[in-house]
């Protein structure tokens, strides 16, 4: 860790993050730190726990061990209990004594948004009306103001929000469309434009490059950068394109059965042996 | 309550207990392999007892009764490859609205065929036969349902542990897309266990109806949704808990009924399901599954 | 698809269009036609002594298809309509009958239903003459309803005084909740029989479409009644009856008018015997000769049709039959007497209105609209038949409006 | 932008025939004793479409499937009914138990009151009581997920019944009893049996369909299609669930209020499951997610049912031949017959998601005629209505 990044702020930060499902441990210690304005990677083989990892620090799954801090304050915390006790593997089963449990939502309002591995955009609706769903949860009125339709500058406001971000995406002239009949790629980007609608700080990335080609991974690789500044984002993504991971990424953690093999910026781990082996050991 | 009754209102109790888990079991091995309420059970059951009524018009009752059974399984069959086999890939609700619909159709069909007046059911004499224990004293099927339930259910156990179709329905009521990955014919084993369930159905609806004499299109309709509480409070999929299940809520019915809280019956039947899916939504042997993102 | 779905959808409303038309062509031709509308159960619970009851206003229609008002001769046309024994289809059938501009109403068999529809005779100004249903109820605080039959507390008293005559001190009674007529008549025995002095040592009450009764038949059978007072429908009938007998209960078995069916001795078979009813009319009553040709008539009108036989179970002539009968000679009578096709002249000819053929007794109105009626029959089941046993006349027991 | 008229021509087309209607039922009403039929039917039949719509809100926007409609029209029934019921009735409504003194004293208080403010209080208050009770039931029911949620609702309304038939009630409900000598729909001159139910479901639906389009719709829509990522885009799943559920009773217990007034008497055998599949029927009938297609459900199915089908129930002889299958019972099979086969092999309903558009309704014919491809952006057309 160099000085600059000490001076930093720190925003997302996980402590000895387990889950174990039943008796397999999805993600083991997961001790990772997130800092301001960075762009960091979490790579690793298939079945790696990554995506689990994201699950837990977004609230879907309450995590079996560790803890979870978001611009300091606790998300989620917790220790084996239960008939866990028996099964979990894992050790200091009582450092983390707490039981904090913060649903998606709540996580959501605390400025974190995220994309999914697999799209789960809303498929029946419109382009324009994914974008503009996530703008409720800033939503100032109530249900009766609302019903009432006595909230006609917010929803104007929230409309116009909506068409600017589907601007910056490039999807304004399909705003209409419903958005299960886009290309994948323009889908990838619905995602992110429909976080980003929830204005978020933090921003996870699961996989956005998958599926696409190089020429896309290298737009979506300048996109990222772009909506980083745009919205002085903090970026925590999740990729296999090895281009694109250390293309942008400031620093990148490497996982491997759920344990953390390698930390370091991209020059550091393409020359790291653990990480070389993990994925020869897997793959190709 | 002098203790007479109170074995009595017992025997009652486990008789009604013994239909039900005759009938919870088709709910949950479909639930266990389906994810499906079949809505439609309750009302095979009902058909079972106007198909019994038929065939004993015409025929001694030990042709009847597999008769009945043959052709019940024929229209548990013949709902599911209407009904449900064309949904399989369809949204839940839709398989849902489904059975609700079959349900439906099968109590109207029942009114338009054989009237919504209630008809006789017919007396199978050896089961109607009075018996006598002290002062206790019913008619044989009570003493020979709760027996018949449980040598049924160590059969099917036997059959689910140790034939191939069996352990076919374990795979897929445990994982369905890796069970067909694997080469099992889902259709063959949801057949089967339509088969099963059905048999079971005309087998309760046989003893169920002998105790109490008359059918209507509607006399599904309540044993139905109680017995699908059933197999939820043993823990949906699993036989065992289906038949705890059955029993337990025939015997806390009838013992209701005996206090004066017949209205409360039927009502409690359903807080229970709601105390249960909040307590321990598994059910009582069932198995917890995490959902996956 | 959705084009022939829309198709589909266009010709309905078409279709819909032309019915909203027609209602009021089809009496375009030259006769005069007086609409009778009958509101009876012939589905639920109660559709068998429903159609009984229908089956005797049939026969009325049958002997009498016309009326002469004002010199001219009209045409009754019944409109029937199925109440299925359930009080929310009662008001729907009754918005039926009303849609259709009857004159006077029919029906119905079962209090609860013809309490339900009271409400709406009362706000058309149509009345409405029950056959049978005995619920005080039914006609009190309504000026519109009219009934041929004794009521219930009448009726609850002569089976408490004919209990105590057969030596009974103990009586257990079994209701059915929600039934008016269930939960009435049993209440009006069970205080009968107690100002009798005997003692109610069971008081128990079953759901509708409840079929299994063991458990309350067991807590009776532990407390050991001499009789049993059961009314509730036929349907429920045979069920208590063979259910008494395998818990091994001895007592006689008594219940009100609706039992008086022979499907519930089918039903029940040898366990029937014994089984004591009170009933509105007895087929060898050979005192009335209004009767006497009735039950003749009727009996070859019932041989005449298979679908008839076969619902009445036999030809035996039901006590609800001759009450339908003479509901309908009634409705005629009221006709003829107001001389108009007016609801509310029909009315006010029924409340001044005296009836002296009819078969279950001449028939008159009190205040209520109750007729005056001071006799019961009782009757009890000997070798598969209702046999007549005796009648019962509670002396000056007005009925009168229970509160 | 999706092809449609101006507001402003939108909104003459509106009023226009809002006034048409208007003076179509009032004249309808005059015609009593000639339509009484269509009048009966067309009063169940807009009763019903609240029903349907409050479910549609459920299963169609916010993707819960509930059946507990029948046990929330029981309560909105029962309140209006008991709340209503003329204080010089009482006694002679509930003579079996009596009715409790504090209720009594407190219908004697309300009957200072004009009957149509009353019977607005009555509706309110109906659909107040099911709110609460929707809102104590969905804490632990609306964590469940699809069938459970439906069988629990469905439990739920068998308890509501078993409750308001218990002898415990007796002098509240008149217990198994029922109650009647409910008013029937009358502004006081012997108007108003049809202005007042299509007035008042012309008040709900159009307060459902102003939520739908409010966020708050946008929300529950973006559960009913994928709940997951709702959560994660900071939509609450529980509290919008709830608001989903206790908005939906509220309007379904003023359809069953209504219901108890056209009815005049009521007991709780009449909010059997049975009433809750015939809501289903007529929200699969008309399209799930489809407002239009509810309301249109709701009068086709009831003017079908109650009215141009009645035929498939009577046998009919014509020429002396006996037309088959045509006897009691009939009617519903057919009925029943059709529901499957549009779970079958129509599963959109008469109107999948699509809202009534001016533009779509006056072009149909035209756009019928041509023969050309289907409109494709027909899903959300005019619905996802972002004035």
């Amino acid at each position: 860790m160099n000085k600059q990044e000490a001076n930093r702020k720190i925003v997302l930060q996980t402590e000895d993050l387990t889950m174990q499902f039943g008796g397999v441990v999805a993600v083991d210690h997961l001790t990772a730190s997130v800092y301001e304005g960075e762009i960091v990677a979490l790579i690793g083989p298939n079945g790696a726990g990554k995506t689990t990892a994201f699950n837990v620090i977004t609230g879907v799954y309450t995590p079996t061990n560790g803890r979870v801090r978001l611009f300091g304050d606790v998300i989620a915390e917790n220790k084996p209990r239960g008939k866990m006790k028996e099964l979990y593997k894992g050790e200091d089963a009582d450092a983390y004594s707490n039981r904090i449990v913060l649903k998606p939502h709540q996580i959501t309002k605390l400025r974190v948004a995220r994309t999914f591995q697999n799209i789960r955009l809303f498929k029946a609706l419109s382009v324009f009306e994914n974008v503009l769903i996530a703008h409720h949860t800033n939503l100032k009125a109530g249900v009766l103001r609302a019903a009432f339709h006595l909230n006609g500058h917010e929803e104007k406001m929230m409309a116009e929000r909506s068409m600017e971000l589907l601007r910056i995406v490039g999807l304004d002239h399909l705003a209409d469309e419903i958005s299960n009949n886009l290309p994948y790629g323009m889908q990838r980007r619905l995602e992110i434009a429909r976080a980003l609608a929830t204005e978020p700080k933090l921003l996870l990335l699961d996989e956005p490059a998958a599926g696409m080609n190089p020429q896309e991974t290298l737009d979506l690789m300048d996109f990222i950068g772009e909506i980083k500044d745009q919205f002085k984002l903090t970026i925590f993504m999740i990729e296999h394109h090895m281009n694109l991971v250390m293309g942008i990424s400031d620093r990148i953690y490497v996982i491997d059965f759920g344990k953390q093999i390698a930390v370091g910026t991209p020059a550091e781990i393409q020359n790291n042996e653990a990480v070389i082996n993990a994925y020869l050991g897997v793959a190709e | 309550m002098t203790f007479t009754t109170f074995i009595q209102h017992c025997l009652t109790g486990i008789s009604l207990g013994g239909a039900y888990a005759l009938i919870a079991i088709g709910y949950t091995m479909v639930y266990g392999i389906l994810l499906l309420i079949n809505f439609a059970h309750a009302d095979i059951f009902m058909m079972a007892g106007y198909f019994m009524i038929f065939a004993m018009s015409s025929l001694p009752w030990f042709i009847s009764i597999p008769v009945v059974i043959i052709v019940t399984i024929a229209l548990g069959l013949a709902v599911e490859g209407a009904a449900y086999r064309p949904l399989r890939m369809a949204p839940r609700m839709s398989i849902m609205i489904s059975a609700i619909g079959m349900s439906y159709l099968l109590q109207n069909l029942a009114i338009y065929l054989f009237s919504a007046l209630p008809r006789a059911y017919p007396t199978i004499e050896p089961l109607k036969q009075n018996f006598k224990i002290g002062e206790v004293s019913a008619s044989l099927v009570t003493f020979l349902t709760p027996v018949l339930t449980i040598v049924l259910v160590v059969l099917l156990m036997q059959l689910i542990k140790r034939t191939k179709i069996g352990m076919a329905m374990r795979a897929v009521s445990r994982d369905y897309d890796t069970s067909k990955l694997m080469g099992i014919k889902i259709n063959r084993v949801i057949r089967f266990t339509f088969i099963i369930g059905s048999a079971l159905a005309a087998i309760g609806s046989i003893l169920y109806f002998t105790d109490r004499m008359s059918v209507t299109p509607f006399s599904g309709l309540m044993p139905g949704l109680k017995c699908f509480v059933a197999a939820v409070l043993g823990g949906i999929g699993s036989i065992p808990g289906a038949v705890i299940g059955g029993f337990f809520i025939g015997i806390s019915e009838t013992f209701l009924i005996a206090f004066g809280y017949s209205t409360f019956s039927d009502a409690f039947t359903f807080l229970l399901l709601i105390v249960i899916l909040v307590i321990r939504p598994t059910g009582l042997l069932g198995e917890t599954i995490t959902e996956k993102v | 698809m959705k084009k022939f779905i829309s198709v589909f959808l266009a010709l309905i409303m078409v279709f819909g269009v032309v019915a909203i038309g027609s209602p009021a062509t089809v009496e375009a031709a030259d006769e005069k036609v007086i609409k009778i509308g009958v509101f009876e159960p012939v589905t639920g619970e109660n559709g068998g002594g429903g159609f009984q009851e229908l089956l005797g206003i049939r026969y009325g229609h049958e002997l009498f298809p016309t009326v002469e008002i004002d010199g001219e001769e009209y045409q009754i046309e019944l409109i029937e309509v199925d109440n299925k024994s359930d009080r929310t289809e009662a008001a729907s059938a009754v918005q039926t009958l009303l849609a259709q501009n009857v004159s006077v109403v029919i029906g119905s068999y079962g209090s609860g239903v013809s309490i339900a529809a009271g409400e709406l005779f009362n706000d058309a100004q149509v009345p409405a003459i029950a056959p049978s249903a005995t619920n005080p109820q039914v006609t009190f605080d309504n000026d519109f309803y009219f009934r041929v039959c004794f009521l219930d507390p009448f009726q609850g008293s002569v089976m408490a005084q004919f209990a105590k005559e057969e030596g009974a001190t103990k009586a257990a009674v079994i209701t059915q909740l929600g039934d008016d007529y269930s939960a009435g008549l049993g209440n009006f025995f069970l205080r009968a029989f107690e100002e009798g002095g005997g003692e109610i040592v069971a008081n128990e009450q079953f759901q509708t479409n409840q079929t299994d009764f063991k458990a309350i038949l067991t807590n009776i059978k532990a407390v050991e009644p001499d009789v049993i007072f059961a009314p509730s429908s036929i349907t429920t009938a045979p069920l208590l009856i063979k259910q008494a007998r395998e818990l091994g209960i001895e007592a006689t078995i008594m219940a009100g008018d609706t039992w008086e069916n022979q499907s519930i001795i089918d039903n029940a078979g040898a366990e029937a015997e014994g089984v004591c009813v009170s009933t509105f009319f007895d087929e060898n009553d050979t005192d009335n000769p209004a009767a006497k040709d009735f039950v003749e008539g009727f009996k070859e009108f019932l041989n005449a049709e298979e679908e008839y036989l076969t619902k009445n179970g036999g030809d035996g002539v039901a006590a609800v039959s001759a009450l339908g009968y003479d509901a309908y000679c009634v409705a005629v009578e009221a006709i003829k007497a107001a001389n108009s096709t007016d609801s509310v002249a029909i009315r006010d000819a029924l409340v001044d209105l005296v009836y002296e053929d009819g078969v279950t007794g001449s028939i008159s109105f009190d205040e209520n609209g109750d007729a005056n009626k001071d006799m019961a029959y009782i009757k009890i089941v000997e070798d598969g038949t209702f046999k007549f046993l005796k009648t019962v006349t509670v002396g000056g027991d007005e009925a009168e409006a229970d509160d | 932008m999706k092809k449609d008229f101006s507001k402003a021509t939108r909104l003459i087309l509106s009023l226009m025939a809002m006034v048409g209607i208007f003076f179509l039922l009032f004249w309808l009403e005059g015609q009593k004793s000639q339509y009484g039929m269509l009048i009966s039917v067309m009063q169940k039949g807009v009763i019903l479409s609240i029903a349907a719509v409050s479910m549609n809100l459920l299963t169609g926007f916010t993707g819960l499937f509930s059946l507990g409609q029948a046990g929330f029209m029981a309560i909105g029934a029962y309140v209006t009914g008991i709340l209503t019921i003329p204080v010089d009735r009482v006694d002679s409504v509930y003579y079996v138990n009596g009715m409790s003194e504090g209720l009594k004293s407190f219908k004697e208080t309300l009957a200072v009151l004009p009957s149509p403010v009353l019977v607005a209080l009555a509706l309110i208050a109906g659909g107040l009581v099911a709110a609460i009770f929707a809102g104590l039931v969905g804490i632990p029911v609306l964590r469940l997920k699809s069938d459970y949620l439906a069988i629990a609702t469905l439990g739920f309304a068998e308890i509501i019944r078993a409750v308001i038939a218990s002898p415990q009630l007796d002098k509240i409900t008149n217990g198994s009893y029922g109650i009647k000598a409910i008013p029937g729909f009358d502004l006081g001159n012997g108007r108003g049996m049809l202005l007042i139910p299509f007035g008042v479901a012309f008040l709900c639906i159009g307060l459902i369909v102003l939520l739908i389009k409010s966020s708050y719709g946008r929300a529950f829509k973006a559960i009913r299609e994928d709940d997951i990522a709702a959560e994660a885009m900071g939509i609450g799943l529980f509290k919008h669930k709830q608001l989903s559920f206790i908005i939906s009773s509220f309007f379904t217990a003023i359809s069953g209020g209504l219901l108890a007034m056209f009815m005049r008497s009521i007991e709780s055998r009449a909010f059997q499951i049975i009433l809750t599949y015939d809501i289903l029927l007529i929200v699969v009938i008309g399209g799930i997610g489809s407002i239009t297609g509810s309301v249109v459900g709701a009068f086709l199915v009831t003017f079908a049912k109650e009215w141009w089908l009645r035929f498939f129930d009577t046998p009919l002889t014509i020429n002396g031949v006996q037309i088959p299958l045509l006897r009691q019972g009939f009617r519903m099979v057919v009925f029943s017959v059709l529901l499957m086969a549009i779970v079958l092999f129509y599963r959109k309903g008469l109107l999948g998601n699509t809202e009534f558009s001016w533009y779509g309704f006056l072009t149909w014919p035209s756009r019928f005629f041509k023969r050309k491809k289907p409109v494709s952006a027909t899903p959300g057309e005019g619905g996802a209505g972002d004035e």
